[in-house]
Parts: structure tokens; C-alpha cells; sequence
């Protein structure tokens, strides 16, 4: 978590100080969803994220080097500068993207379960999309299809109350995703997405099940989107005092205070792990600074393999 | 128009023109409704609505959760039973996800029905590459819409285009597909230019060389090739793709017997050889040089601004086909 | 009843003897439920319906003649011979039309709704679908705008068990379609698809509901296809007996047996309501087989107005 | 590929050639599975895949609810993580509630990850105006596709084709829209007719005088125009809009020095655009008459029977104006 949030404070920064082009969304205060997640998986899962994906490549362990490379278009990110924030991916550590279609990576998620099911290979696969996406066609049949097939994917939806400019609640009669998952029998339970140990045992669970060939399981983990929806949106859309109360609840300072009262770690400690992550993303940065654009060639390959 | 926009503010931005045409069209006709994500409250996600919610109110700019297949859909059905909807879809690749309503209900139901049920509906999107925002959200499919019959494509390069297009679209009897180009949101320009009627090219620069049939942001450098000479060049912004206005574009090359197409969608299969292939035919004889084409090399759009900006026609390239045209013959 | 009972056997003939052009999709045995809510409507109510819409058509009122001259492609066809059976309509009866993609009625039917709404008209807008478009992406967009938006939209499901040749209880885990109108927050009811008075009783009540500006309900009305999915499918798909066991209630064999049991109508008059309908269709048909093909022009027409 | 076709039966619809090339891909490569509504227990709606179900099982052709948009994409996800799919899209109309995966997922992915992710997905789909099925069934899109960076489109024309088409797509590391004509469905033919590798064109009758590009249900015109006389046609069937070999066509029509391009689709922002623009600009000098199209006019496809006949290309059509072109000059 602390990597996510140190990488993203400072992706924010570069964004607005124009070192990082194009569109960036970030997931500061969401932090405990991606590393509860990510933990919980095994090396070889798969997650397929959204816009919105920077945590959960992190929690997958993508290299930060060539993450933060590929935010600032160069030659050496792990996308060679063609994909970008919204579209990082990491295939090498089962990172199939993000994807910059609101509610795209659930039927690739459901087709990650079918090869898993199909190739005997137990691998979990991950649909992470936000609770506005649950309104999309691409939710209703994906999920549907998952279910029928039993197949090992694990839906999970980021509720962090807000679609754009827009409170999701407004947008539905029926906020509560878990209730919509009923509708194609899908067992499912609402986290504190805070609370990265009730994200992580719930992940778990649900990936044995997966395992178990007991097909598909949707989390619902209960957030809040700290910034904009893109990095410099205003936010007038916010009630007065939403984000402080929100912030009360940072998923950091939750874990960290668990973690010191059950004398699991000590304050030195903690404070040495967001150090170590501070100096990570600033090496990553000081590295990304100096690399070259890609190669002109670049535009032109990879549209057809051979 | 005048209430929508103040007499005085002849210079405003491309986005104005559009949010003033909105304006305008709510206004003068209560079967008006502009429908889309964060239209509303939110003033939209680059801004170009800002105002009208306030101003009009919720029944008439209408907020919806991301459903484009719904929305859409239900803007075709709505402009069937008495509204005149205008629905955006925030960014022309969304497409993917709410092609049917376009392609299979509001093109079709008028001629399934014999003329029984009009269809006045404006579908806004939003292209424009160069902005980094990726090979999703970069398409220019002009051309897939234009090869649909039923559906008029209009394109508007200008500010005062912008509003007036916009405003005769949402006027018209037919599905509009409305694309407009985020590059040109913050140009200015003078709102009351010359108004032309959807369905006519305009020639934005008069030349004898080279015929330059363009529209949307290629215009701009189009018209900035045309500065650097020393080749003469009649720039023609088309306005719209459907209808399409073959007789001016074909008086200018019949003068200049030389045409270059510049777009900025894929130059393959793309909007552009429709019109070569035409004036290939009709002018045969009066060509002095083949039609040539600029638009994008068959790739997606990279996320590099570096890479991006090698695959868009630049005014350089423009100018420099020009000349060689020219020199052909 | 009668009349669409007729129409559609001797369509079913015709279709056969190749005298009808294209794909035809009958309704036979479906017969209530077309009745049912065609019956409980206002004049100026609107319905879209599917590639299925012969019944739906005819019990709003739609013209025999016009309608079976459109089945032969014929010039004096309600669409001119340019729609046929998958897109007959005729705005003039607020039929908006047969349609040809599954799910697509939905999203019309909900901005009928919108349109009735905002001009406050009162007119309620019905939406036909069958139980397999609701898998649909559609489905889930429609049903949840409409809800939010409270619009006066029926949501008439004909679960007639089959879609093409697949049982639709295989391809979901909650064949219940009432249970999924849960996921937006739509009252829903379930009844018997081949009882009229039970559609007929279900519908004035949405209406009424629609009306007073309640918003949505779905109708899921049980009932079964008689015939293949296509005329000339051989249903091998279909299990043993299943198909006599429906034909035993046969919609319009239960009504015909309450009138008699209540005297509301006597043997004669049945048979001279169900003589006079096969009447009609043969006349309907005699003319249709007189009339010219359209006019070669008409194939250029109507593709934009001015 | 015997294992699919007894070698005596080298004479077989072009359905059943579908039906071989599939079942080899599916016996041949365990990653192979097909994909579609009612593709399984049903043999599909046309029949094309009777009997896989059967022979494969459950797990390799796969029966899907009406979710178009979700198995497509499934498809696609699958063939990211290791399977090989064949999608069945029933009517190629139906894209439009499912061009999402295709145009931002397929055609992209590859590109957007430099290469880390591979999408040998195929994605059959079905068209064939002329049959009544009215204009919500009878589209040919496939201009659509050639339009997008990153699909193959891939034609049969022939029941050899069929078969070895489809199984060249199946094998091709990259996404292929594969387009069948429900129009040749029952045409028999020579399946061990001579191979060519997909993005080869097919010189289907040799000729002199007038060059005639086509594809699918077209072919069979072109060669009954061909027939006809007294021009003597070069028809080239072109099996592939991407790769498109101008090669071949270029080469006739250096020869020929004229070129008529057939197609089902509408002609306006039409398929043969593309064609007639390059062959328009690379053999300017070479041309003795225009570059003529014949396709759908701009109108849906009309339910009636004679109606559509009328919008289509007839052979007679084709001949009297390759004739023309012939006496032009
Ligand atoms: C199909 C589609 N429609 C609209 C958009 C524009 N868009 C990008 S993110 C977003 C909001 C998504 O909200 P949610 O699913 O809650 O995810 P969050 O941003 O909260 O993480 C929208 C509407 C899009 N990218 N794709
Ligand atoms: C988007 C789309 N996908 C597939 C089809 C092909 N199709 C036509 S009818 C049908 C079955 C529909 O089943 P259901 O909704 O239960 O209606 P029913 O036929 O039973 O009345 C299918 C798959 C289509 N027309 N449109
Ligand atoms: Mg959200
Ligand atoms: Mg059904």
C-alpha cells in the first residue's frame, strides 16, 4: 500500500507538473482494495483492471521501474510507450491491462477463466471495475456468463461512491452491488475496502473457492476515491466535509494502526517501508527522466505478429 | 441565435459555439433534450454543456449512468414518439459499446416503415487524436458512419460551424451524427461567419494548384500548408461526409486538376477514398496528377506524444505533397 | 385470440408453400398474452416488440389487411413491402415496430416512455421481449433507466421457455426473470402467459401504476412456443410430450372454457368469433395474393426525410 | 486437413467445407474451441457446425446465452490467456451490440502491450443480402473491419476457401474477422481445388480486356458476367480485404489498363473506395478509362424480394458495364 500511495502522490504531481501526458486516474485512498486483492493471489492469476489500474498492477507486483517509465512515454516502459496509464499491462506477471472501456475488463476476465477451466490450469482470474461499470451491458452479460460456466473469477467491484462527476447512488434504485449479483446467482459479500486484511481474507476465500471449481464470487469493497476523477477535476460535485470523514479511514493509517497494536510491527518500521517506497518511485522517477522516446519504429510494430 | 449568444461576443471558443448551439436549440424547441453521461450537473467532462443544466433543468439535460447501449437506444426511441433528442457519446470509441441503436434502429427504422416514423435525433461525439489519450480513446470513424445509409455525418472544423451545424442537425428530420474534434474545443473564432447550410462545402481558401478537400482539426493545417506556398492551394472544408457535396469539390479540381485528401482518420478504408475514388472517375480527363491521400498509417494510436505526432498529417506534409503534385504535372 | 391464432396458422402454411418471403417467427400458443395486453391498453399507447410481433401487432389493432400485404412484400404493405414480418409497425397504432435484434425493443420502449413523460402525454410504453433477450446487455441498461427515471415503461417478458434452440433455463442460474428485475428496483409480477384474464388484469394494474407516474413493471408471462423457433424448425431439441403438454392449455381453449362455465358466451358464438377470424385472414390473404409487388422506386424512398 | 474430409468426397458445399476446416482446427489444436449461440447441441441456425458438439464435446463448442457482447469478449480474454476461440457472430448485423471487443480489445491489445499479448481469436460472422432477411440482417460491413488497424478480414468466395480459409485463420496469431456469404451456404464445389495462402488473391479467370476485383457471393456474378462476353474479363477474387494484394490486382490491371470493382456492400464509403483510390493513383498513367464500382446503392436493405434484387449487382449489370468501359476507351 505504501508503494501504491507514494507512486500515485507522486504520478499526480508529474501529471499536473506536465512530465506525465495524457489522461491519469488515480486510486489514492483505495489503496487497501489492490493490495488486499494482489496479496491473496497466486503468482500466476490473472487481473484485468480499468482506468483506474495503477494499484492493482503494483499489488501484482509489475516492475516499478518500467511502469513508471511507460507513464512518461518512453522507450524502455513496459509498453514501450504505446500504452500508457490507461492501458499499462504486464501479461509476464498476468497483468492483461488496464483498459480505458468502462466495464471491458469483465468479459476478458471471464475469458481468462475459460482458458484457466479449459487448460485444467487452476489459475484464478480478476475483473476489477468500478461500481459505475456495474450499469453497463458488458457487466450484466459477463457476469451471467461466468456464473453458467462456473468458472474461476473473481468479480471485484471498487464501490468508491463516485462515477465521474456523478454519486452512483443517484444512478441506480439498487446501490448495493451485492444485491445485483443475485440476479445470476452469484455469492458474493460486501468489505471495508479500507481494511486491507478484510480485503485480503475475502480474496483468499474466494480464490479456493475458484479453485474448488465453485465458479465465480463478486466482492464489493466499500471505498472512497480520494482525488478527482482525473487528475485535476475540481471535485464541486463533493459534499462539504465527504472527503475529510473519507480520510479518516485512510486504508494506510488503518493497517498501520492494527499493525502496532498487536505489536506486529513497530512505528520504525512502518516508517521505514514508506521511506523505502518514497525512494523507490523516486528512483523509478529519476530513471524514467532520463530515459529516451521510444524508437519512431516503435509506431509501427506490434499491430500484427507473425 | 442571437439569445444564446451575446451580440458583442462575436470571438468565442469552438466549445461556446457548441454550448451556445445546445443553448439555442433547447430553447426555441421544447421536444429538445440533450441526454449523456455528466451532461447535466456536471457540465460535462470537458465543459461543453456547462451551464445548461442549471439553465434548463433536469428534464431537459438529462444525466445517465454509464449505459450507453441504453441511453442511445433510448434517444432513438424517444426521437420516434415526439422528442428531438441530442445524445452524447463522450468519445467517438464508445461506439463499440452502442453501435446498434445508430447502425440497426434510428438509420433504418424510417425507410423499414416506409416513411412512417422520423427519426430526429443528433448523436454528439467527441474525436481527436494527439492528446495522448491512447488507441481507445483517439478513433476518427467518420467513415463508418458515412458508409451507412440513413445517417447524415456532419463535421464541423470552425466556431461558427460549430453552433450552426450544430443547430441545423438538431433541426433536422434525420439521424445526425455530429462528431466534433476536442483539438479545436479552445480555438477561437467569429461566432457570425458567412453561415453556409449543412450539406455545402465551404471553400475556406481560394488557389489555383491544388485542390485540398479537408474538414475537422486538418483544416487548420491545411490552411497553415496553404501559407507556406509557394504552390497555390484551394482549401475546401467539407463540413459533412453525408450529404456530400461532390460539385464544389469537383468545380475546384476541375480549375486546379490536382487533389489531395487530408484526414485524420486511418488513410485505409478511410473517408478519403471515397472521394478519390469519385473524382478518379468524373475526372478522368481533367486530372493532371493522381489523387492523393494523407491520413493515418494503418496503426492504433500510441500513448507517446512522440509517436502520436509522427502518425498525424502535419501542415509540413501537407504542403510538401502539395508541391510535389504539383510538380507531376 | 382468434384472429392471431389464424393469422398466424395460415402464415405458418403460407411461409411453407413459399409464399411468404423471409424469416417468420410465429407466436401460436402465445396468443394471451398478446391479447391480454394489447386488450388493457389506451388508443394511444405505444408497444415495441420483437422478431415475434405478429400477436402484438394484431391485438393493438394493426391493420389485417395491411399487415398480411406486408407479409407478401406487397406495395400496398403497411411498410410497403420494406420491412416484412421482422419489422412490420405502424406508428399510427403506437407500434413502433417488430424488430430484428433481440433486446433492441427495450431501449425504444424506454424512450417512449421518456418522450410520454416529458411531454406529459400519460401514454404508457410497452416494451415485448422474450425471456432470452434478457441476457441481453440491453435489458439491464433499459430496465435500470427506466427505473431511475420512473418512467411509464412495461416490461412485458414472454418466457416461452425457448430461445432459438437453446432452453433458456440452461443459459442462466436465475431462470426467474421476476427475480431479476430485483437488480433495479422493479416491482415485477409472474403470471400465467396463457390465461388472457390474468395478462389482461396485470396489465391494467401497470398501467394504472405507469400512469400515476410510479414508474416501470415487468410482466414475466409463462407460456411456450408451439412451433420451432423459425417456421421449418424441427425441434429436435424439444423433450417428449413437453409440446402436448402445453397444447392441453392451450390459451385460447382456457378462455373459450371459463366463457362457457360463466355463460359469458355460448358455444355458437365462439365458433362464429373463431369462423369470422379465419374469415378475415382469408380475405386478408385472397387480397395480398391480387396486389402488385412495390413500386421499383420504393426501394429508393424513405431513406431520409426533409 | 483428410482427417476432416473423406478424401472421395472432394466435391462439398461450402457449409460443409466450413464445418471440415473447423472441425480440423479443433481436432488439430487442443486450443482451439468454438464459441457462439447455438453453435453446440443446436448445430447452429444454419447448420454450419452440426455434429461438432457431438464429436468434441461441451467443453470445445460452447452454446451461449444471447450476450453477444459478453462472449465476444470472452473469446477475446480467452485468447489472451491461451485458447485458441472461433466466435461465431450469427448475423454480421449483430455487431452492433458487440463491436467493443473487436475494435478496442482485439484489434488493439497486441499493440498497446508492444507485442506482450497475443489474440489468435476468429471471428466468424455471416452476411448475404438476398434472401429477404431485411435490412437489419443483410449488412456487408467488412469495410468496417479493413478500416481497423490490427483485424485481418478474410473473405471465402470458393468451398475450397471455406475450408482452408478458415483454417488459416484459426492457425494466424492475430485476430480475423472471418466473413462468410449465407449466399453460397449450399454451393458445391472442388474442395482440394488449388491452395493459396491467405493474403494471396485469386485470378479466378484470366482475361484481357477488362480487370473485375470482387469477393464472396459476387464471384459467381463476375464469372457469369464473364461468360457473357464478348469482353474478355480478368476476374480476380480477392479472398482478403486485409492483407489486401494490390500485387495481383495491379499487376491485371497493368495489363488490362481497366478495373470494375464488385461488391455486396454499399457502394458510398464502400470497400472498393480503397481499391479504386490506390489503383487510381499508382497506375495514373497506365489507366485507359476510369476505375468503375458497382455495389448496393445507398439505401437498407428492403424486405421485398424484388425490391432487393434491384439493389444488387446483377451479372448483366457487371458485363454491360465492363462493355462500357471496354468501348470507352
Ligand atoms: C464505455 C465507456 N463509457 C464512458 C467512459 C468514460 N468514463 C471513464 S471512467 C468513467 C467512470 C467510471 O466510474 P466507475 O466505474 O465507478 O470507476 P471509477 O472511475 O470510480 O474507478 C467514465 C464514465 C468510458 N471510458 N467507457
Ligand atoms: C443481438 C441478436 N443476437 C442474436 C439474434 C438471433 N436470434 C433471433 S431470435 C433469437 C432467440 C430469442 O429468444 P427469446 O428472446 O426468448 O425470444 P423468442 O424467440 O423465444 O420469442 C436469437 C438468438 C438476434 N436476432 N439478435
Ligand atoms: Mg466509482
Ligand atoms: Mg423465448
Amino acid at each position: 500500500m505504501a508503494l501504491i500511495r507514494a507512486f500515485e502522490t507522486r504520478v499526480s504531481e508529474l501529471y499536473r507538473d506536465g512530465e506525465i501526458p495524457g489522461f491519469v486516474h488515480t486510486s489514492l485512498g483505495q489503496e487497501a482494495v489492490a493490495a488486499g486483492v494482489g496479496g491473496a493471489l497466486r503468482e500466476d492469476d490473472y487481473i484485468a483492471t480499468t482506468h483506474r489500474g495503477h494499484g492493482h498492477c503494483l499489488a501484482r507486483g509489475m516492475d516499478v521501474d518500467g511502469m513508471m517509465a511507460e507513464l512518461f512515454a518512453r522507450g524502455e516502459g513496459l509498453c514501450h510507450g504505446k500504452g500508457g496509464s490507461m492501458h499499462v499491462a504486464d501479461p509476464s506477471q498476468g497483468v492483461l491491462g488496464a483498459n480505458a472501456i468502462v466495464g471491458a475488463s469483465l468479459p476478458l476476465a471471464v475469458g481468462a477463466g475459460m482458458s484457466s477451466k479449459l487448460l485444467g490450469q487452476g489459475r484464478v482470474a480478476v475483473a476489477f471495475f468500478g461500481e459505475g461499470a456495474v450499469n453497463q451491458g458488458a457487466f450484466h452479460e459477463a457476469a451471467n456468463l461466468a456464473a453458467i460456466w462456473d468458472l474461476p473469477t473473481i468479480l471485484v467491484c471498487e464501490n468508491n461512491v463516485y462515477a465521474e462527476f456523478s454519486d452512483s447512488r443517484t444512478l441506480t434504485r439498487v446501490p448495493s452491488i451485492v444485491e445485483r449479483a443475485a440476479s445470476y446467482g452469484i455469492e458474493a459479500a460486501i468489505v471495508d475496502g479500507n481494511d486491507v486484511n478484510a480485503v485480503h481474507r475475502r480474496t483468499i476465500d474466494a480464490a479456493a473457492r475458484c479453485r474448488d471449481g465453485r465458479g465465480p464470487f463478486l466482492i464489493e469493497a466499500e471505498t472512497y476515491r480520494w482525488h478527482g476523477h482525473y487528475e485535476g477535476d475540481a471535485q464541486p460535485y463533493k459534499p462539504e466535509g465527504e472527503s475529510a470523514a473519507w480520510r479518516e479511514k485512510d486504508p494506510l493509517e488503518v493497517s498501520a494502526a492494527r499493525l502496532l497494536e498487536h505489536g506486529e510491527a513497530s512505528a520504525e518500521e512502518l516508517e521505514r517501508i514508506g521511506a523505502e517506497a518514497g525512494e523507490r518511485v523516486e528512483s523509478a522517477i529519476e530513471r524514467a527522466r532520463e530515459l529516451p522516446p521510444p524508437d519512431p519504429e516503435e509506431a509501427y510494430t506490434d499491430v500484427f505478429g507473425d | 441565435m442571437s439569445s444564446a449568444t451575446e451580440p458583442q461576443m462575436a470571438e468565442i471558443r469552438y466549445i461556446d459555439a457548441l454550448n451556445a448551439g445546445m443553448a439555442t436549440a433547447i430553447e426555441e424547441d421544447e421536444r429538445v433534450v440533450l441526454i449523456g453521461i455528466d451532461v447535466g450537473a456536471g457540465g460535462g467532462i470537458f465543459g461543453v454543456t456547462k451551464g445548461l443544466f442549471d439553465r434548463f433543468g433536469p428534464e431537459r439535460v438529462i444525466d445517465t449512468p454509464i449505459s450507453e447501449m441504453g441511453f442511445v437506444g433510448a434517444a432513438v426511441g424517444a426521437a420516434m414518439t415526439g422528442l428531438r433528442p441530442i445524445v452524447e457519446i463522450m468519445f467517438m470509441d464508445f461506439v463499440g459499446v452502442c453501435m446498434d441503436p445508430i447502425l440497426n434502429q434510428a438509420a433504418k427504422l424510417r425507410y423499414m416503415t416506409a416513411g412512417a416514423l422520423e427519426i430526429p435525433v443528433v448523436f454528439r461525439m467527441q474525436t481527436g487524436a494527439g492528446k495522448s489519450a491512447g488507441a481507445q480513446h483517439s478513433q476518427s470513424l467518420e467513415a463508418w458512419f458515412a458508409h451507412i445509409p440513413g445517417l447524415k455525418v456532419v463535421m464541423p472544423a470552425t466556431v461558427a460551424d460549430a453552433r450552426d451545424l450544430l443547430l441545423e442537425s438538431v433541426r433536422d428530420p434525420n439521424p445526425v451524427v455530429f462528431v466534433e474534434n476536442r483539438r479545436l474545443y479552445a480555438s477561437k473564432g467569429d461566432v457570425e461567419a458567412d453561415p453556409l447550410p449543412l450539406g455545402k462545402a465551404r471553400v475556406a481558401r481560394g488557389g489555383d494548384d491544388v485542390t485540398v478537400v479537408t474538414w475537422g482539426q486538418m483544416l487548420r493545417r491545411c490552411l497553415a500548408a496553404a501559407d507556406e506556398g509557394p504552390a497555390s492551394l484551394e482549401v475546401i472544408d467539407l463540413r459533412s461526409l453525408v450529404p456530400l457535396d461532390m460539385e464544389t469539390v469537383i468545380e475546384s479540381v476541375r480549375r486546379s486538376g490536382r487533389l489531395l485528401i487530408v484526414h485524420e482518420a486511418v488513410q485505409d478504408f478511410g473517408p478519403g477514398a471515397e472521394i478519390a475514388a469519385r473524382v478518379g472517375d468524373e475526372l478522368f480527363d481533367e486530372l493532371r496528377t493522381p489523387v492523393r491521400r494523407l491520413g493515418a498509417p494503418s496503426v492504433p494510436m500510441p500513448f507517446s506524444p512522440d509517436l502520436e505526432r509522427a502518425l498525424l498529417p502535419t501542415s509540413k506534409a501537407i504542403s510538401a505533397t502539395a508541391q510535389a503534385l504539383q510538380a507531376e504535372g
